[in-house]
């Protein structure tokens, strides 16, 4: 088999470096999203209960990640609605990144160990 | 700026950061290195975005971190630690509108919308995830919203119960998915505001019915509800950054909730539909029904009894909490430690109203984490137990959970305090805890019960071991 | 901020929808690497000490997954060189995935409770 | 054929069932269908391919399954479970080899492969990885042939020795490397075949200064490399299958290298160094150096021993897989519990020769999982045991790992037999075990050695019982 057909082959398999027909990028975001679903289940079950409520600050902080998509849509030099809007969204994710981190913080601060 | 690939590998490397922030919480002794790369994830999350050629209002922007940012870090420092539950869904709340703010920011300009339409089939998916993301988000807000104020005691802790309200919401619900369906056909705004406004007042509207005590697998549902909006902005975006953490956040909020309503032994959907667990148990609930005989002493009596044991476990509960009695406990403990007696503590998975809410209240008195158990650690220790100290604690106690199959908490796991040798009761009276039930464990031989404020009886306990 | 700004900014980001610069497809192909090398430290350590031994045989049978790339290079009718060595891989890598799969089905059958 | 998408789809399925597989040896109940999963996640993969427009050649390929499949059926239903750490090693050799076979028939047509070079950087990737998977996938053929070599006591298990080995294979690996990047560079046929020479060469030389008892932890490492391999040729296909699967691979392979290293208080390295763990305990090794008194017994005083105990521990060890005892050790201990003495086993994490290998051993004979304990679970435990009852174990029950800070074995855990009220050790001499080091338990006061053979010992025991 030539490499040229072994190259074809591997387009049809999947086709990372070819030019052929490649598979939707949606498709590789949801092989992300199962394996992080997947990696999620796992490192959760694997927190201590004791621990829980450190877990609900801190996801609470995490999931303010969308700050990513409040700073896109406040990029914008000229200020209109849009603008305005992701401001405004910047700094609710603001208040809940650096309350969520540092309430966590603080708690996680208090678990000690006997002298 | 950065090539397109360093920015996906930076996003990459943020995500790793994040799922080791969790990883840590697997020990305390890990947890704090954690929540450093927690930190560092997010931080590089969000300087990788502002570097992007598109990002260029920095002033406005920072101006906007830095105000959310001291609010956020204010109240952290400040909230006392009793309130968790309340900054846990206020915070909560947040997330629900910045996520509406993106959301409508997105959808603002419809021209330009309408003719990306025209230009090529792109757009119909952002509108459908514009669709989902706003109105999960805008659930989100209220819902966390009046969980907060439930929780707070700003509003009524009751189910507000009312006729049709199952089909009030159904209603509701198909006008909000009709409408934005006419969105994604159409991508018109005022489909959009409709969407929104519906959404907003479903919210409300779903919520209500709910009693406050069953607030916490609400909020830590909507955690989970807001992590996958957040996994479906990342879709959108292409961003996998997004969908990693979503889909983290989304993973927890479901596995609490499912731990919750398990150790409650409740299904979920029993929750949702709500009009169970008023506040009555924080407002000193009904008394029991029956007229069964007990007995009752007094602090100095408790004092007493515990002084004279080898072991003690304190079984604290949602009592403790309420009464804040957390740093008065901390103080007899530490009487009863320097008289010999051993002390443990032992901790239901429910106990309290959100989970590890006694561990982080022991926690901050100083209670060192080692000396306290989860229950199925030391559920087989109460047979060598000289007494067992019950501090606000009532359901996760209840015999009946292993004994009566009619009982609504039948299956639901306990704490065998009735093994131990003594039982001391604290709590202010007869009445029942979140559960609405009475429990046999009060009307034991072995059992004394001391009626009193929690925090107050630890008091008095501490005078009389002197 | 126009739907056509947030969409710029949405490809430079990542750009799964846009058709503008997007990441390179290994760059993908390395996150789904990193995540799945998450799972599994997490799946492994989880395998209970007793079933070490059916893990290795089933990991080796799982390694013969590169049976793909086997019968990629063995799927042109007219044979030569290269489609006879992989059909030889084809052969090898079968002998692994039955021996391996049922030989750790052999072992766990014979895990059993008290009766 | 099935759209790009659905091919991915389905794969992804297949990477997801694979990861169920591995997910249910978590435990023994879920491990059966686990693996079914494993089988399911497989035949997906298989089959997606197959229906491919490039694959064609459907009678030869099934042919070459069948043919294979045939085969390896056949090992899986004979081969003797005491023989599993050869038949790993076996069947290990031949993923090696068939990844060989792929980077062959890849690099195969030099023209056409030069041809592409020309019409764009396309290739040079692919001769890096075809460079890696080559030299991988062949020194893991012949090593594991070694391996298996050693480990079916074909080859002798001594660690070969001589004088510049390291250097030696120094240079080899470097002439094995420039080799590759010439090929790298220009994608010629003369330095592809050099460096599989050398690589097939270095994979004999680095295994043989490894006696043989280390053979485990080196087929668990190249188990490992297998897994990254795999993944490195799903990066060259695109393919997310291969890099799921290989990365799970390629994890379970390092973690179990890793527990084995750890459990013998060794660094890799010094594994791979070689020199050490002949196949002297097998072979009946040296008699320890000293000559202290002991006590020893003979099977009728061991029976009395174990009747008239309430408690009974097992501590198996690799003479035990030696002897094939473990039926005759399952027929002793029915007999015990029918005479009303409660038997429990303790495992230690590196008893026997392979991870699990102990495990495995007793459910063939049928013990029951339940009464079969890890050393956690177990060494609290002895101090309330009459009898520990060490049979074909060493290393695993000595005291010097915990007391003796010069011991090569110093920091071990171990199993904590001397703190039963009795000791029975079971073997052929006082020689020592794999690791070369004489055993304070065998002269401690409660210890009794029963000098025999582990099948005849326990069936003699099973007479004297009756
Ligand atoms: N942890 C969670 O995640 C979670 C989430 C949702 C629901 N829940 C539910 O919450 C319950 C938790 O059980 P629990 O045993 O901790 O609490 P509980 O069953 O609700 O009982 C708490 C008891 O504390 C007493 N109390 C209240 N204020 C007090 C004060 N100031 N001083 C002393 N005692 C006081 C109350 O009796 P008096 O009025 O007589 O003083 C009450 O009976 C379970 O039913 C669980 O299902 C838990
Ligand atoms: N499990 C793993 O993953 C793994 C991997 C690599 C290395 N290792 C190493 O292997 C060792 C395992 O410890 P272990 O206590 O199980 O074994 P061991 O220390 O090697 O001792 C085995 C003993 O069994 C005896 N024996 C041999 N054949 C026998 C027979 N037919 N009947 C009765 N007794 C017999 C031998 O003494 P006689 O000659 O006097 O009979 C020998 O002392 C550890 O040092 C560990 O580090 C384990």
């Amino acid at each position: 088999m030539s490499m040229q057909a072994m190259h074809e082959a591997v387009a049809q398999a999947g086709g990372a470096h070819a030019a052929h027909a490649t598979a939707d990028p949606i498709v590789f975001s949801f092989t992300v999203f199962v394996l992080a679903v997947i990696v999620g289940y796992h490192v959760v079950w694997n927190v201590t209960p004791a621990l829980h409520t450190p877990l609900m600050s801190v996801t609470n902080a995490i999931s303010s990640i969308i700050i990513v998509g409040a700073l896109l849509a406040s990029g914008p030099i000229e200020m209109n609605l849009a603008t305005v809007l992701g401001l405004i969204a910047v700094g609710l994710a603001s208040v809940n990144i650096f309350g969520g981190f540092m309430v966590t913080q603080r708690m996680l601060a208090m678990f000690k160990k006997r002298k | 700026m950065l090539s397109v690939n360093m920015v996906q590998l930076a996003y990459l490397l943020a995500s790793v950061l994040i799922i080791f922030a969790l990883k840590g919480l697997a020990s305390p002794e890990s947890a704090r290195r954690g929540n450093l790369f927690g930190m560092l994830g997010m931080g590089l999350a969000v300087l990788v975005t502002l570097q992007l050629d598109s990002v260029q209002n920095y002033a406005w922007i920072f101006a906007a971190i830095a105000f959310g940012g001291l609010i956020g870090g204010t109240v952290a420092r400040k909230i006392p630690m009793t309130h968790m539950p309340q900054t846990v869904a206020f915070m909560h709340s947040l997330v629900g509108l910045a996520a509406v703010m993106i959301a409508v920011s997105a959808a603002y300009d419809p021209v330009a919308y309408g003719i990306a339409n025209a230009a090529g089939g792109l757009y119909p998916a952002s509108r459908i995830e514009l669709f989902l993301g706003t109105f999960i988000g805008a659930i989100t807000f209220t819902a966390s919203l009046i969980a907060f104020g439930k929780l707070q005691g700003l509003l009524s802790g009751k189910p507000l119960v009312f006729a049709g309200q199952h089909l009030l919401n159904l209603i509701l619900g198909v006008v909000m998915i009709a409408a934005g369906i006419i969105f994604c056909m159409n991508g018109a705004w005022m489909p959009f505001l409709l969407m929104l406004a519906v959404a907003l007042l479903l919210g409300v509207l779903l919520i209500v019915p709910i009693g406050g005590a069953d607030m916490p697998v609400i909020v830590s549902m909507l955690n989970s509800y807001s992590g996958w909006a957040a996994a479906g902005i990342g879709f959108t975006l292409g961003n996998n950054m997004l969908i990693v953490a979503g889909a983290l956040v989304g993973s927890s909020g479901a596995i609490l909730s499912y731990i919750m309503c398990k150790a409650m032994n409740r299904s979920l959907l029993h929750v949702l539909l709500g009009g169970f667990g008023g506040d009555a148990p924080a407002a000193g609930g009904a008394a029991a029904a029956t007229d069964r005989p007990y007995k009752s002493g007094a602090a100095e009596d408790a004092a007493f009894l515990l002084a004279n044991a080898r072991s003690v476990v304190i079984v604290p509960g949602y009592g403790l909490a309420v009464a804040r009695a957390q740093h008065a406990l901390k103080e007899m403990v530490d009487v009863l430690t320097a008289q010999g007696v051993q002390v443990k503590f032992a901790i239901h998975p429910v106990a309290g109203r959100m989970p590890g809410h006694m561990n982080v209240l022991l926690a901050e008195a100083d209670v060192p984490y080692d000396i306290v158990f989860e229950m199925d650690e030391i559920n087989s220790e109460f047979s060598d137990t000289d007494v067992a100290l019950v501090i606000g604690a009532n359901d996760v106690t209840n015999p009946a959970a292993k004994s009566d199959p009619s009982s609504p908490i039948y299956g639901m796991p306990i704490l065998e305090v009735s093994k131990a040798q003594h039982v001391i009761v604290i709590k202010r009276s007869m009445a029942v805890g979140y559960a609405g039930l009475d429990n046999d464990l009060f009307y034991m031989d072995q059992t004394m019960m001391l009626f009193s404020d929690a925090k107050k009886a630890c008091e008095t306990i501490v005078q009389a071991l002197d």
